[in-house]
């Protein structure tokens, strides 16, 4: 964290979703700000909207989708950009990589082929250039035998195999920044530990920044630095890891900590949250969590004010109003 | 590859067998002969006419000396024309017979194929406008109404009523007589192919991989023509097969409409004289094609596949 | 304690079809796995995918078929060798709660009907409203509101369908519940919930859990024993309190190790002992131990000569090289 | 059965069924439901125009020969001078008529036939549909065109050689579905509570087949009015005086000039056939919602 110019700002981000029963709001009026080289962590069950917000961010949401807000990033603002402009960016600059490595990658095409096609887009080089640079990255993730599998189709590695593969084709232009949707939920924790290993030593050597996106805590207490946690399209709590874990200031932060059993100490008793998540066609004014908050009042019901705990700490909850 | 397309047709060689074994039973089983109908003809022409066609050995005999004739390129003889070869018939040195159900069929898939995908993935990538509605509701009015119906509508349109084109005829192939019946035939089958192509291109932009090209900045261009091509005609490449015997079967019909000289009359006759060696000449030889083209389709499709390689 | 589930060297074994000139493969998905479960406790099984634990699991309620071996419940029944007849009877005791909550559930029936229906099938000769009242009794044991009675499975949520699940197995009052992965498709806040409601009716009930599944924690916090798999052998089978804390075999230990820790104090100051290489084929599994293709320790002999299974202290571990060295604390 | 939720003297919904929320969107697609009203009105005049009409299908009447629609006439006379009108809702019936008993055995025979080589399984499934494999190979027109000739040319033999060789695509599709049920974890939820795979059949997998198996039955009776039509424009099957669409058709190819012998019986069969493609558009939308 070297400077304090964030290299992606989020302003007031809306995505909705036209469908046949009305109108799916996936994200609500998010900010967040990531820096230089920072790990960020995205944390919230299904439908709370983490892997829209990133999506958006790299302007691949479906087409039925409406995206109101800013997004900038390097001060160049993405949203409403033109593809041509975009896909000068997405891809060198920023990369993504996807939950399911079986389907993320063509099964149609060589490994070669898909990566190569990277470095000659936006770094100009030949294919001969590119196809060694592709090796090196690949052997640079740890995968044996480079020089022979990068000629294999995607079908013919492992699940843990094939998400390094995509790795290493995110990598190959070393982006500025590198947005993870569920990278390991796929995968077995053995494979798991290896890609979060690599992540952290690639992190520190090509000096990204990363948003991981994911569901479990463990995994977050592993890599990240700050932790984003998100509930029904809205930004709950943003803090640094130690207090995300230990000071979580939201109910809905404190109830899913608890929710969760941990190798590292024994409860009797799971806490549970009561109820369903909400339903996103159909938004309670005000707060989303409300209905299942054990500590709602009436103020839950309208606009909720964001509470600076500290530069780094913010909390979107009523019952820190006069802070 | 070779040793796929070798095992294809290795595979094919039992299926053929069987539809020629049942085929043939289903003839020579059914009680009564050929001649039954005839006039009245004498014990001894009877005979010479049984022996002729060999029906007067036992079955097994029959079916034995059939397949050394059909490995030999043989049909065996017309019974309607007596003593006249079937490939004769089938296969006559003029224009006629076999070559003129070929030619429909061929220049039918000539438009049909590119034309389908074309429109198809025009469609598709413009879901929901104007022209994609059009697709859908001409694939819904072309797969329900048949050319049997269009057929004859479209000659009473553009040949009695304004007297564009020949109403039925071959003449000797040229683009007036031929124009018609293929234009028929292509209006059939185009929208079912267009209708794939749309599906196949709609679920495959919608797929994980297409998203990872465009988060990797490949412009759409790049996107369709590398990443989105082979996985949308996968699909197409499937619905060939069946739908080669389906044009085959269309041409026959539309032959009858047009009053061509081709596989539709040779069938129409037999079925009306019983001429049964022609009758299962025509269903085996039918069956062969598409036999054959279902190996290539697959052919076509190992090549799109990799996954299906090993 | 009463032993109520034994198994014996149980293998479960998968013919691949033969193809054209191709010789007949099979599929080692269990192969050779022997442990006790005694009444009233939880028995975690867990272990990555392609380690047997599903298939095992499957076996024992008859969806997969036993190769060889034996399983003996309740000292009466032999599994391996049951009839249609024992099978019923099996039925009656073990139930099984499966992965995807929505897909155990037939859409074209009503709530009613699929509770109900184990006890119409098992016992056709009970009264139609005996079976109503049992239903609704059921229902209220796992949270479901009795107005919910007749509604369709897809008017419903995830968890609350596994409720739904649950409800269909005990309306038989099993001794036996074999949870395949019954948590592991929900959320976080629905996991608990549903954990918390498992944990709830064994207690109720004396009910006797087969808990599998990949997560560590979850399982860590559900059982009493622990039985760890690899490539369908039994590594380590242990008290909970023993295997977490001193796991004696490798795999174990690197499994543990790899486990992410919501602990972020911890997790900076663990070592990860990460596994090198891949998973070996099923097809063909390694000669000797299976783990001995990816284990640091491994020797001649491991790769050579399958482990016998030793006890030590309650602990059953199949390796050459275990710590044996721990104080028990 | 269950007992009645009332008799428990509990205040509980009614069930909502599965097929009355199929019947309500069905009903909402406008098209559909006009296509059905359609096909049941033209299939009351098929029955009904012949029995009321004073004029006989087969009646020649050599001063009305060829004549334009007209008020006595409505869809014109043929050359033999017979009533169009009349003939068009004869043959009518005898088509409908082919079609759906064609239909009825391509739906028992197929549904047998698919869910038994899709439950059973193994080698059963794989001889089974080896044997469909090889009927696919063969041309139906040509197969069917055999059949008629082998056996002779009557109406009945036309639609039992038609359903001879139209079930393969049914037993294909309900085979599909019935793979996909039986792997179904609900299916193994019956087995682990002891069901007899019997009853898994009736009770699982064919309610859950029946959705496909009505779209399709309700492609099938038109696909069998083409394949009967295409048989009469052979001179198979039907034969005069009695008539059939695809005859008159036929006829109405052979005299152009005379454009209302092809045009009504044309036009019938389009509508005809276009209404159950709508309907079965609209029972596929209904039974199986985005």
């Amino acid at each position: 964290m070297s400077n304090n110019t964030p290299i992606l700002e989020v302003r007031d981000l809306n995505v909705e979703f036209k469908v046949m029963d009305g109108i799916v709001k996936a994200v609500n009026g998010l900010s967040f700000k990531a820096y230089d080289q920072e790990i960020i962590g995205v944390v919230g069950e299904s439908g709370s909207g983490k892997s829209q917000t990133m999506l958006a961010v790299m302007g691949l949401l479906a087409n039925n989708a409406k995206v109101s807000g800013s997004v900038k990033f390097m001060g160049q603002e993405l949203i409403g950009m033109p593809a041509r402009e975009l896909n000068k960016i997405r891809g060198d600059k920023i990369g993504m990589i996807f939950q399911d490595p079986m389907t993320s990658l063509n099964p149609y095409l060589k490994i070669s082929s898909q990566m190569t096609e990277v470095l000659m887009l936006h770094k100009g080089l030949n294919y001969k250039d590119a196809l060694n640079q592709s090796i090196q990255m690949l052997e640079h993730v740890k995968i044996p035998e480079a020089k022979n599998r990068i000629n294999l189709y995607p079908h013919e590695f492992s699940g843990g195999m094939r998400q390094r593969v995509m790795i290493a084709m995110t990598l190959l232009t070393r982006p500025k920044m590198l947005i993870a949707d569920e990278p390991t939920t796929a995968l077995d924790v053995t494979v798991q530990a290896q890609i979060l290993q690599l992540l952290k030593e690639l992190r520190k050597e090509m000096g990204m920044t990363i948003i991981f996106i994911t569901h479990d805590m463990g995994v977050v207490a592993n890599l990240c630095d700050r932790v984003n946690v998100m509930y029904g399209g809205w930004l709950m709590e943003t803090a640094s890891i130690l207090e995300t874990f230990n000071n979580p200031m939201h109910p809905y932060t404190q109830a899913l900590l608890s929710a969760i059993p941990s190798l590292d100490s024994e409860v009797d008793k799971l806490q549970t949250i009561p109820g369903e998540p909400p339903n996103l066609l159909n938004l309670p004014s005000g707060c989303p969590f409300q209905s299942r908050c054990d500590r709602v009042t009436e103020a839950c019901k309208s606009s909720i004010p964001l509470n600076k705990i500290n530069p780094r700490h913010v909390v979107k909850c009523t019952l820190y109003g006069n802070k | 590859m070779l040793k796929f397309i070798l095992k294809r047709i290795l595979v094919s060689i039992p299926t053929m067998l069987a539809i020629i074994t049942l085929v043939f039973f289903l003839v020579h089983m059914t009680p009564g002969n050929p001649f039954d109908g005839e006039r009245a003809l004498s014990p001894e022409a009877l005979a010479a006419l049984m022996h002729q066609y060999r029906l007067d050995l036992p079955l097994w005999q029959q079916y034995l000396m059939y397949l050394d004739d059909l490995i030999h390129g043989s049909f065996g003889i017309s019974m309607k024309y007596l003593g006249q070869p079937i490939n004769q018939l089938l296969f006559p040195d003029n224009m006629g017979g076999f070559w003129v159900t070929l030619q429909l069929s061929v220049y039918t898939m000539m438009v049909a194929v590119p034309l389908g995908i074309l429109v198809g993935c025009y469609a598709g990538l413009h879901k929901n406008s104007i022209f994609d509605k059009i697709v859908v509701a001409s694939n819904i009015f072309f797969t329900a109404v048949p050319t049997m119906v269009t057929g004859p509508l479209a000659v009473l349109l553009f040949a009695v009523t304004l007297q564009i084109f020949p109403a039925g005829g071959w003449g000797d192939g040229d683009f007036m007589h031929v124009f018609m019946p293929v234009a028929i035939l292509t209006l059939a089958y185009t929208p079912t192919i267009a209708f794939v192509t749309r599906g196949s291109i709609i679920d495959v932009l919608n797929s994980n991989y297409i998203r990872t090209a465009r988060a990797k900045g490949l412009p759409t261009r790049k996107i369709l023509f590398k990443h989105a091509i082979r996985p949308t005609l996968l699909p197409v490449v499937s619905v060939l097969g069946p739908m080669f015997a389906g044009i085959l079967v269309g041409a026959v019909v539309t032959e009858q409409i047009f009053t061509l000289p081709g596989l539709g009359i040779l069938t129409t006759n037999a079925a009306t004289n019983r001429d049964y060696n022609m009758i299962m000449a025509i269903t085996i030889f039918g069956s062969s094609l598409t036999i054959i083209f279902n190996i290539i389709v697959d052919i076509c499709y190992m090549l799109l596949d990799p996954k299906i390689k090993q | 304690m009463n032993k109520i589930l034994e198994v014996k060297n149980l293998k479960v074994h998968f013919h691949l079809k033969a193809g054209f000139l191709k010789p007949q493969k099979t599929v080692h998905a269990v192969d050779g796995v022997s442990f006790d479960v005694y009444e009233g406790e939880t028995l975690g099984i867990v272990g990555e995918s392609g380690c047997g634990k599903s298939s095992l699991a499957r076996a024992l309620v008859g969806l997969n078929p036993i190769t060889d071996g034996n399983a003996i419940f309740d000292s009466k029944i032999d599994l391996a060798k049951a009839n249609s007849k024992d099978w019923d009877e099996v039925h009656k005791q073990v139930q099984f709660i499966f992965q995807d909550p929505v897909a155990a559930l037939d859409p074209r029936m009503t709530i009613a009907e699929i509770i109900a229906e184990p006890l119409q099938t098992l016992y056709p000769d009970m009264n139609k409203n005996k079976v109503m009242s049992r239903v609704l009794e059921t229902m209220k044991l796992v949270g479901l509101s009795h107005n919910q009675i007749n509604r369709y499975p897809t008017e419903f949520s995830g968890g609350q369908c596994q409720r739904i699940g649950i409800a269909r197995a005990l309306i038989l009052n099993p001794k036996i519940l074999i949870c395949d992965e019954s948590v592991s498709a929900l959320d976080v806040s629905i996991k608990a919930q549903i954990i918390n409601l498992l944990q709830e009716l064994q207690r109720k009930l004396k009910l006797t859990i087969l808990f599998i599944s990949h997560d560590l924690s979850v399982v860590k916090h559900i059982s009493d024993r622990i039985l760890v798999m690899y490539l369908g052998n039994i590594m380590e089978l242990g008290d909970k309190g023993v295997i977490y804390k001193n796991p004696m075999h490798p795999y174990t230990n690197a499994l543990l190790s790899a486990v992410p820790v919501a602990n972020p104090e911890l997790e900076k100051h663990k070592e990860t002992k990460l596994l090198e290489g891949e998973l070996p084929s099923p097809l063909n599994p390694p000669k000797g131990c299976v783990f001995s293709t990816r284990c640091t320790l491994a020797d001649e002999k491991c790769r050579t000569m399958r482990p016998e299974k030793s006890v030590f202290d309650n602990t059953i571990v199949c390796c050459y090289k275990a710590n044996y060295n721990i104080t028990k604390n | 059965m269950l007992a009645k939720t009332k008799d428990l003297n509990l205040d509980i919904p009614k069930a909502k069924g599965f097929w009355s929320n199929v019947f309500k969107r069905f009903a909402k697609n406008k098209l559909a439901l006009l296509s059905l009203s359609i096909i049941v009105i033209l299939t009351l005049m098929c029955i009904f125009v012949p029995m009321l009409s004073s004029i006989s299908y087969d009646k020649t009447n050599w001063s009305e020969i060829l004549q334009t629609p007209n008020a006595k006439h409505l869809f014109g006379t043929d050359n033999l001078g017979r009533d169009l009108f009349v003939r068009a809702f004869i043959g009518g019936r005898i088509t409908f008529a082919i079609a759906f008993a064609a239909a009825l055995v391509v739906l028992l025979i197929g549904i047998f036939y698919g869910a038994i080589a899709g439950y059973v399984g193994g080698k059963v499934d794989t001889i089974m549909m080896r044997i469909v494999d090889i009927l696919y190979g063969i041309p139906f027109l040509f197969f069917c065109i055999l059949l008629i000739t082998l056996f002779g040319n009557s109406v009945a033999l036309s639609f039992v050689a038609i359903a001879a060789i139209s079930w393969l695509d049914m037993a294909r599709i309900v085979r599909g579905q019935t793979l996909g049920i039986k792997h179904k974890e609900y299916v193994e939820a019956a087995l682990v509570s002891g069901v007899s795979n019997l009853k898994i059949i009736t009770r699982h997998v064919i309610p859950n087949l029946l959705g496909v198996v009505i779209v399709y039955a309700a492609l099938t009776v038109p696909n069998m009015i083409v394949l009967s039509a295409v048989l009469s424009f052979f001179g198979l099957g039907v034969t005069e005086p009695m008539t059939s669409w695809g005859l008159l058709i036929a006829d109405g190819a052979q005299n152009m000039e005379s454009w209302w012998l092809l045009l009504f019986p044309a036009g019938l069969m389009t509508i005809t056939l276009l209404s159950f493609a709508f309907v079965a558009n609209g029972l596929r939308d209904a039974l199986d919602p985005r």
